[in-house]
């Protein structure tokens, strides 16, 4: 797919988005600043993690509003890929693209450290590399990763399967302690309808390189480079 | 005018924040201290002098932007 | 306010200081004009206390392209690149308030490194807090950490090292030194001294406000009960406009445009333009009304002195004035000329039609005080004889693993983002020094801050020597080769004979040991007057090292694995002189710090690298505070392994496994044999303590600690100590 | 009672929260905003029925723990 990367003002890890998606399709992808308007030719398209605006007001609220959003609505309209990663997961809900929001960790203090991820289904372009139920280890660097939505709403994405990820222990099981940021239901990434817009809290991305402590993330870059 | 936005979660939506306030203030010896709630509040100068379009307005920028109507409930007073 | 020598001396200079300004004025000055004196000539910005003693330090190596003198240190680490780092404090403004002055910290230290034409890489920092009895101390570190990681996780550059002590010397004066590595293209590194008269001076960033309004008086002046008095001067950070200054800085970079830049930190825009124009040689002329501002009415005088973060001065070149601000208003910054260059040698500032300022620039630089203040030696310690073990090893090391300046850091690290970047190979706790790779390459840094300020009280040439060795060994521990190192001096009030003499003696012992180890020094901070009430804070020569590492896979952290061996280099005498041990269990700071034998260091250091390049190393952690066993139970809790120790001393045990002499390592290694006869060969003395195993470590009388157990002392402190109250 | 405490940066303090907002604002179309400030609202339900006292007490803690003295300034309004 070829990619683009959305760069707001603030957001900083549109560089390590943008080794990861060429380490696994070889081809860079296109870095758009916040006030382009184009994205045609585009399959894919990321909104990566950061500080948009500084995180000021709430994280995501003010990218959210921006320009590019309507070009991303549009994008999504025609059937294209969305993912949203940490800041990006918050802009996708403040902009309504996914439900719920994302509120300040349950212990009030900025969380970075790995984690654990439970694939929830693997057939979708985003989790096609992985097993279905298979945990991975993924960074996480976030104050607001508390993922909330009122219990119809999370009832009707665990009905309808569009959960993507899960906090879980190394082992699998989802615990208190595997959920540090308190999120709904162990939730760290969730799909949109139709499986091709999809956001998770944790940094897949900054784990794609054995030196770097492993290569978990890969999976989920090699299926978007196909 | 001035217009003073007060926004806060919806009762319903977990306030950690909260929580953690009155816990430190029961530990600092106020045994009062029953339900805390924690908010924003955004005072805005406006260019504007009658009161009522200024509500008017400042209700939209926080429907807008300033809350967010998942977790937040909000109320505008202006001077 | 009428100017004289009783306001002169409000601003912190002295009678003689404020005669001389009369004398290079020939009459009296502005309100402006003393204003920029007293902050030129603060200790601070003058380094008039200090600087006969830094000039001592070697600052040279082939690798070396700048030294002290500019906003930050650079060396060559091949491929075309060179490393620009500094590590800068602000003591005073975090113990006013914590969370905005460890804040600003940060931001002003990345913008010394950005200015020179890097992209920072990576933060680190070293602190120092009271006594953890105290609910001060325990506001300060929470506010400390929280404000670094929210400026430096909001910028995007990883933190990915540091140090924390505690000591009740800090009570009233913790200490936030804070470290940036950047990196840029050794031919593209760029450099205050502004030329060119006629070229515009530009002002980029934030507006300017009220902020911090005499703060490097305020840092070069002991806290008095009145300190409180001083907290309107407190500045507000703000990373995300920081963030938005290193890619339009950046972006501007890539162009031909810039003449000279340099941040404005303390003492804002005067100590920028000023530098900027003395050390071009030229004159410059400010309009002070085209000052971006966030308040209404501000005098010259507040503007000049205002200390608002996130600001740089650029001089440009004339015909590339447009394209500058079009770079600066896409990342939506202020951007405004604010004055160019003259050949008048003098700094004539003007607002509102009148000229507010105008000084000769060669006399402010040249006459600025020096001081070569008298001193006296610190007493050396008497020895320290036999002391029992009135708990036993066991006991003590459970203990010890979990005093608040040996346990887990984790609390702290794990709320900054270490990752962010992609190229933290080792972040922390996973080795001595953090290794970064360089983006696009296979090389990487090894980066490291340390100092044991007990050390330094106790013999202030020995303990600074001492920092400078643990950088390096930490260094070394990973595989690196190290290069030069940044250091802050946080020392007391330098009017007292004995803190001079602290001073001094550890700038002795740090040249020698820089000299030693090829280590030279490439920037620095100087922060003095750490009092309160007259109690001056431990000497703390804080150390920042930079290491390279060709093959970013060859290095080696601390954690073990199962199945190797542990040899431990380096002689071992069994010093509990200043030992954690000796102030933990045996309840006495006493005696003399441990000996440093830079020869030995040296020696082997260069043995252990050889073995880790050689690929024959699976672990290595240095041997430092707390002794060999408690180095060998941080390797055993990173790799969750367990140990069955064998080696069975010659001397008393807890001297042995506690002491803290100098210049060791503990390797874990498969080949055991052919280490030790390596290092026999090398001269380089080598113990065979044990092997790793799963399980227990075992001490070699059979007594067993469960990991787990060990782990839970080892976690408990900051956790506990942090709990919301309940 | 309920005591309600706004909690504001100084007047003089750079508040970059404020300032974004106010351009955030300018963004989405609402040129009449002029200076924003942003700061905090801590609702506090106490175990007290006299006002004076609870005002008082909710004084207290703001000096002690809801505000930042250093940089910031409160209100208290009780009802
Ligand atoms: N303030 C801090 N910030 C980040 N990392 C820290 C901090 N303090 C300590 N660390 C990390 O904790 C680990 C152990 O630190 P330290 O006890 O100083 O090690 P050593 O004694 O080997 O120098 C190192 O990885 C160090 O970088
Ligand atoms: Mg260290």
């Amino acid at each position: 797919m070829k990619a683009g990367i959305v760069v707001f003002p603030g957001i900083n890890r549109e560089r390590d988005m943008a080794i990861a998606l060429e380490g696994s399709s070889g081809r860079k992808p296109r870095m758009i600043w916040h006030r382009e308007t184009d994205l045609s030719g585009l399959d894919l398209i990321v909104v990566p993690g950061g500080f948009s605006y500084g995180d000021y007001l709430r994280c995501g609220a003010m990218a959210a509003q921006s320009p590019v959003m309507a070009e991303i609505r549009a994008h999504v309209a025609r059937g294209g890929y969305l993912m949203g990663v940490c800041n990006g997961f918050q802009i996708l809900t403040e902009a309504g693209l996914l439900p719920g929001a994302l509120l300040r960790n349950a212990g009030l203090r900025f969380l970075s450290m790995d984690c654990h991820l439970r694939v929830e289904r693997n057939d979708t372009v985003f989790a096609g590399k992985y097993a279905a139920k298979q945990v991975f280890r993924a960074p996480m660097a976030h104050g607001d990763g508390n993922y909330f939505a009122d219990d119809a709403t999370l009832d009707r994405l665990e009905g309808e399967g569009l959960v993507a990820f899960r906090y879980v222990t190394p082992e699998g099981d989802m615990t208190a302690e595997a959920n540090r940021n308190g999120s709904a239901r162990g939730i760290a990434g969730i799909y949109a309808p139709g499986f091709r817009v999809m956001a998770l809290m944790p940094h897949p991305e900054d784990l794609v390189d054995p030196l770097m402590g492993g290569t978990d993330g890969k999976p989920l870059f090699d299926g978007l480079a196909a | 005018m001035k217009a003073i936005v007060t926004v806060m979660l919806k009762s319903g939506v977990l306030d950690p924040q909260g929580k953690a306030i009155g816990q430190a203030l029961h530990g600092l010896g106020f045994p009062e201290v029953g339900e805390v709630r924690a908010g924003k509040v955004i005072e805005l100068e406006l260019n504007e002098t009658d009161p009522a379009r200024a509500k008017a307005r400042a209700e939209e920028m926080a429907r807008k932007l300033l809350a967010n109507m998942v977790i937040e409930s909000f109320r505008v007073e202006v001077a | 306010m009428i100017v004289g020598e009783k306001l002169a001396r409000s601003f912190g200079l002295s009678g003689e200081e404020y005669a001389r300004v009369l004398e290079i004025m020939g009459r009296v000055p502005s309100l402006t004009e003393l204003g920029v004196f007293s902050v030129m000539w603060s200790e601070h910005c003058s380094y008039k206390s200090s600087r006969v003693w830094l000039k001592t330090l070697p600052t040279t190596a082939p690798w070396v392209i700048h030294g002290p003198g500019e906003n930050a240190g650079v060396v060559d680490i091949g491929e075309g690149l060179a490393a620009i780092f500094k590590m800068e404090s602000h003591n005073h403004p975090s113990f006013i308030e914590p969370y905005q002055g460890a804040a600003t910290g940060v931001g002003g230290i990345l913008r010394d490194v950005f200015t020179m034409g890097a992209r920072p890489i990576a933060n680190l920092n070293a602190l120092r807090f009271g006594d953890p009895s105290l609910a001060r101390t325990k506001r300060v570190v929470d506010g400390v950490v929280r404000g670094i990681g929210g400026y430096g996780n909001c910028v995007g550059v990883p933190t990915v090292g540091g140090e924390i002590n505690f000591h009740p010397a800090y009570n009233g004066n913790p200490l936030v030194n804070a470290m940036t590595v950047g990196i840029a293209r050794a031919d593209r590194i760029f450099l205050s001294a502004a030329a060119g008269v006629g070229n515009p001076v530009v002002y980029v960033g934030s507006k300017t406000g009220r902020d911090g309004i005499h703060g490097a008086t305020m840092a070069s002046t002991e806290f008095g009960q009145n300190s409180e008095d001083k907290r309107p001067t407190v500045q507000v950070g703000d990373p995300f406009v920081e963030k938005l200054l290193i890619e339009a800085c950046l972006e501007l970079m890539a162009t031909d445009a810039i003449v000279a830049i340099q941040d404005m930190g303390a003492a804002g825009l005067t100590s920028s333009s000023v530098e900027m124009a003395g050390k071009g040689g030229v004159g410059l002329a400010l309009d002070l009304d085209a000052v971006p501002q966030r308040e209404t009415g501000m005098t010259a005088y507040e503007m000049m002195l205002s200390e608002s973060q996130e600001r740089m001065l650029i001089v440009l070149r004339p015909d590339r004035q447009e394209l500058a601000r079009a770079i600066f208003e896409k990342w939506e910054l202020d951007f405004a000329v604010i004055g160019h260059l003259t050949d008048t040698g003098r700094i004539v500032v003007s607002h509102r039609g009148r000229v507010e300022a105008d000084i000769p620039l060669a006399p402010l630089a040249d006459q600025a005080p020096l001081y070569h203040r008298p001193y006296v030696d610190t007493p050396k310690r008497a020895a320290l004889g036999e002391v029992a073990d009135p708990v036993g090893i066991a006991a003590a090391l459970t203990t010890l693993i979990g005093c608040p300046d040996l346990c887990s850091r984790a609390w702290v690290w794990d709320q900054y983002d270490s990752t962010i970047g992609g190229q933290t190979v080792k972040r922390p706790g996973a080795a001595d020094a953090a290794i970064v790779r360089i983006d696009g390459s296979n090389r990487a840094l090894a980066l490291t801050t340390d100092c044991t300020p007990r050390y330094c009280l106790a013999d202030p040439e020995a303990g600074a020597a001492q920092a400078v060795a643990e950088a390096w060994r930490n260094i070394t521990a990973t595989g690196a080769r190290p290069l030069a190192i940044t250091d802050n001096m946080n020392f007391g009030n330098p009017e007292k004979p004995e803190i001079m003499g602290q001073f001094a003696a550890c700038v002795r012992g740090m040249a020698a040991a820089c000299v030693a180890l090829d280590f030279p020094v490439v920037s620095g901070n100087v922060s003095l007057y750490n009092e309160t009430e007259g109690t001056g804070i431990l000497p703390t020569p804080a150390i920042g090292g930079l290491g390279v590492i060709e093959d970013a896979g060859a290095a080696v952290g601390l954690a073990l694995a199962p199945g190797l061996d542990l040899v431990l280099i380096g002689a071992t005498q069994g010093w509990l002189g200043q030992s954690l041990w000796l102030r933990e269990i045996g309840g006495r700071e006493d005696g003399p710090p441990p000996p440093v034998d830079l020869a030995a260091e040296r020696r082997n250091g260069d043995f252990v690298r050889a073995r880790i390049l050689a690929g024959e190393v699976a672990a290595c952690h240095d041997v430092s505070d707390g002794g060999v066993l408690i180095a060998v139970a941080e390797m055993a809790l990173a790799g969750g392994t367990g140990v069955q120790l064998s080696h069975l001393p010659a001397g008393a045990p807890h001297e042995f496994w506690f002491g803290e002499d100098q210049g060791r390592y503990v390797l874990a290694v498969i080949d055991a044999a052919a280490v030790m006869a390596a290092a026999a060969a090398a001269g380089v003395p080598a113990v065979l303590l044990g092997a790793s195993a799963l399980g227990d470590l075992t001490l070699p009388d059979g007594v067993a600690i469960s990991l787990q157990g060990l782990r839970a002392a080892h976690e408990r402190f900051f956790p506990a100590w942090m709990a919301p109250a309940t």
